[in-house]
């Protein structure tokens, strides 16, 4: 069985409570090789988007994706708002008008999504940037489609998997893009605090089907 | 952590209002989203100059708003670049026929954002262009950085821009002028003690008692390197040479030299360091033609300086003379 | 200890020889004694307006000479009133036969130094006149005390003889209105962390975590009281309740608000605080008038601020207005 | 036997080696209750008296005493240099021209320096400031002479030991002089700093001889 909208909205309700939880935890990555807002920027966003969903959830998935987006672009601000916004953005349109997101949909939104933070961020894996986290998620959620079929569950949660596995490998990588890239050398030994972001995300979607 | 705020979240907002209540004569403030808005805007036929990004940069960028300056600013989360929903608000309600130029400083979130917000002005049928800063020498200028980080000289490029609007400059002619000062504008800074962001409670970042981030950011970002605390005399040797030998500077050369206080080194301090850099400079045939002392633009209380030299010519000399009335900026009015 | 200087006992020299390099258009320097003098100075037929005091409270008082302010100031060593000697080298740089007025914080060492400089000067004939400022309401004003210390008010001070001076008023006229000034200007301050003097190199005092000292004065001396750290509504409440009350200000009162940062408080919070004072003041129905927002008088990078009221009439306010260029405040030039 | 003017330019130099010693102790002491520069103004002056002496030592107590005062004035600044200026012209003006100082003088001169810091600053007994020093060693000074006649030594050794008295019964005291006195209460406790250098100073006047 799909996602409804109202599933969405659901998965986006505790995305943004594990963002809240992760707040601090956040903010520290990014103190340590950034300037210290991930947390704050990306509660700030997460807790608008349940705002405006509690006023009304749109109609149909890529919908409620889009409100999500247009809301973390004009809530987040920082490196993070236009790039996780692109991402929803890319997801919402990826989905068109259908009822309900398959698990096929839902890779097809990942990539989708991987692809406009390329896009906007010209970030590459190895860059040490959410872009590792996305690329082994999409992949595992590619895998898993043509493994399990339509799942919705199976896919996200091997993305979750795979993206929570792609954050931890950001610990050994210097920084190309983005603040942390100032440290040069520096960054290394650090997990990127978008990376890690991504895969709360991504796993607290999965925790919710 | 100790700071004269009620509360992390409305730190941007109270303190807006508090800026509108004292220069009521000079700019108006709308909230959600923040803009700063020039007090008569949108001026009739003139380029409106725009700049913004995360606050806690202090006077940096709502202090320049007025007269020979900017026409807005908009200002983000402490030290989060604003939303392009904020920046569009600038945009209409300064932004007439003559066009605006969004001055930008290097980092990929400012970037991203007032890209976003340049697509929406043309989509309206605007001519808003924007012009990237990024004058920070100590980052290196590759492609395994984002590129170099938009500092100091950005308070020398808003007034410049902002001068060269005023005196009815077209947009092509504000923009090579924007470029020009972005191509002959280098800046290096340190920090002796790290800021407190109020969100975060904490410092940036931790700094040893015989320690000097050399080529700190402004957002508490560590800089490039640590080195141990040393004599004024040498620091600020070390400082304007990284400086001096980018461009480079030469033998001849007319300059502004601008001697920023990252908000936590007081005058003394300050003027101390400024002493010690002019001398370095006519040392090296480099004249000093015009010069700005003070905490222009700032990283909350961080305690260092930046040094911000800017090759002259008559025209740019005329310009950073032309009056000026803003909050923090103000001569000839 | 990290500070941007070379020896602590060169600090304010060399920081003077900053100064004078900034600002060669306005001031000249003179080393040993230090003295800094308005560059045209003297000024024929003008009223001198002189002050000083330890260094460490830039830019009071060396970033206030010029123009419309003061025409010399004496910078003692950090912290420590200068000289007679000292005082005396500004009076001769400065002084005719229209006299000077002494503008003098009511510290003892002050008090006394200024007292024999005075001396000096009459022995030699001059018509050299003193007024001694004591706006601080933290201090109870008893013969258990040294009698309440001059602090923000100093600045308005300074703006307004300095004013009356550049208009051609006479002694007995800048003195008159100097008088009138000090009855009615009222100051506190706060302080969130201490100051640390070169010469010491630990902080001036301790202060736990959520510890405020309330009543500081400007040489980081503990204030009157120690209270728990308490939201900027809170304190700006406390504070403004202070100052209102004791002269009083009153319903239907114009008057200047002067809000300070002692240093290292920067900017974000300033006008955070200012707006809540502006809004108070509306509340009780006093209207500002005019308003001073900025480090005008700091104790180095000590974070705290202070408010300042002074009432106003139409001529003090045709006197604040006025044109004046020095290094730290400049308009209508 | 008296004191000659080389003897008063060799007790200076002692006592300018004493504040140097206990300049940080000086300057914690000021911290406490005042502004902390208390040891550094006592050194930059005597370092000063030093230095001038070296130069030439003029003829006659007096002449020596008038130097160190003006070398005070024109080096301290504070409230110290005003205070300890006019405390030593006092003294430099009472020895008019005498070419050695007996221990009688040294009383009067300490009488004639009390006078003179009390005319300019107003502190009485109970004030917490130098004057506590000053005047149990003008007592003792005085009642010195009394017993034993001319000799400097035993004078100046009275002297110094009840201005260390007199010093260490600042620290009960509430300060009405000075800067200490902005704190009330809160002076209580601590020694003040002026009493302390003047202790130090008669101390080393005394060791000296
Ligand atoms: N060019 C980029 N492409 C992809 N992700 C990026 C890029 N630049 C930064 N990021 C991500 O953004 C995160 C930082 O976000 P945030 O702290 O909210 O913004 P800022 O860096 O503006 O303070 C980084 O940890 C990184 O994962
Ligand atoms: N009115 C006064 N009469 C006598 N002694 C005083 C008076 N005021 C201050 N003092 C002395 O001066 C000392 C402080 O000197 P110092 O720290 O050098 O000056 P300042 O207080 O100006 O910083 C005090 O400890 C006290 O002994
Ligand atoms: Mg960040
Ligand atoms: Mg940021
Ligand atoms: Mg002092
Ligand atoms: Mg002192």
């Amino acid at each position: 069985m799909g996602c409804t909208a109202e599933d969405i909205a659901g998965a986006l309700h505790a995305a943004a409570g594990v963002i809240a939880e992760h707040r601090i935890e956040l903010i520290e990555l990014d103190r340590a090789i950034g300037d210290g807002d991930h947390g704050e920027n990306m509660n700030r966003g997460f807790t608008a988007i349940v705002s405006t969903l509690e006023d009304k959830v749109p109609d149909g998935p890529g919908a409620v994706l889009k409100l999500a987006a247009t809301t973390l672009i004009s809530k987040v601000g920082g490196a993070a708002g236009p790039l996780y916004g692109t991402a929803f953005l890319r997801a919402a349109t990826s989905l068109g008008a259908v009822e309900e997101m398959d698990g096929p949909a839902v890779a097809t939104a990942l990539r989708a999504a991987l692809e406009g933070v390329q896009a906007r961020g010209k970030a590459v894996a190895g860059d040490k940037t959410m872009v590792d986290a996305l690329i082994p998620a999409v992949a595992a959620a590619e895998a898993a489609v043509g493994e399990t079929g339509a799942d919705v569950t199976a896919v996200l949660a091997a993305a979750a998997a795979a993206a929570a596995k792609g954050a931890e490998d950001t610990v050994d990588m210097v920084a190309r893009k983005g603040r942390a890239s100032y440290l040069g050398e520096r960054s290394a030994g650090h997990l990127d605090p978008g990376a890690r972001s991504t895969a709360l995300i991504l796993g607290a979607l999965a925790e919710a089907r | 952590m100790k700071k004269i705020i009620n509360d992390p979240s409305t730190v941007v907002t109270e303190s807006l209002r508090g800026l509108a209540a004292a220069h009521a004569d000079l700019v108006r403030v709308r909230e959600d989203p923040a803009v700063v808005i020039r007090a008569d805007a949108p001026v009739s036929g003139k380029v409106a100059v725009i700049s913004g990004g995360g606050s806690g940069h202090e006077p940096l960028h709502s202090g320049f708003v007025g007269r020979g300056m900017l026409d807005a600013a908009v200002p983000g989360a402490v030290f989060t670049s604003p939303t392009p929903d904020a920046v569009q608000a600038a945009v209409e309600a300064t932004t007439g026929e003559a066009g605006a130029l969004l001055i930008v400083k290097n980092y990929t979130g400012d970037v991203l954002n007032f890209e976003t917000a340049g697509e929406l002005a043309a989509a309206d049928g605007l001519d808003v262009r924007s012009v990237v800063i990024d004058d920070d020498v100590a980052v290196a200028d590759s492609t395994y950085t984002a590129g170099r980080r938009g500092v100091g000289g950005t308070v020398l490029l808003e007034k410049i821009a902002g001068a060269a609007a005023e005196r009815g400059d077209s947009l092509d002619v504000v923009e090579t002028l924007a470029r020009q000062v972005i191509g002959q504008v280098r800046s290096i800074g340190v920090a002796l003690a790290a800021p407190t962001v109020p969100h975060v409670g904490t410092p940036s970042f931790d700094l040893g008692a015989d320690e000097i981030e050399f080529g700190i950011g402004i957002h508490g970002e560590p800089g490039r390197e640590r080195i141990k605390a040393e004599p004024a005399e040498a620091l600020v040797t070390r400082m304007l040479d990284a400086v001096v030998e980018d461009l480079p500077f030469a033998d001849g050369d007319r300059v502004l030299l601008f001697t920023n206080s990252m908000g936590g080194t007081p005058p003394i301090e300050l003027y101390l360091a400024h002493g010690i850099a002019e001398r370095l400079l006519a040392e090296r045939g480099i004249t000093v033609a015009r010069r700005l002392v003070g905490p222009y633009i700032t990283s909350l209380e961080m305690q260092g300086i930046s040094l911000t030299l800017l090759r002259l010519d008559d025209d740019l000399i005329e310009l950073w003379d032309a009056p000026v009335h803003t909050p923090a900026l103000r001569w000839g009015v």
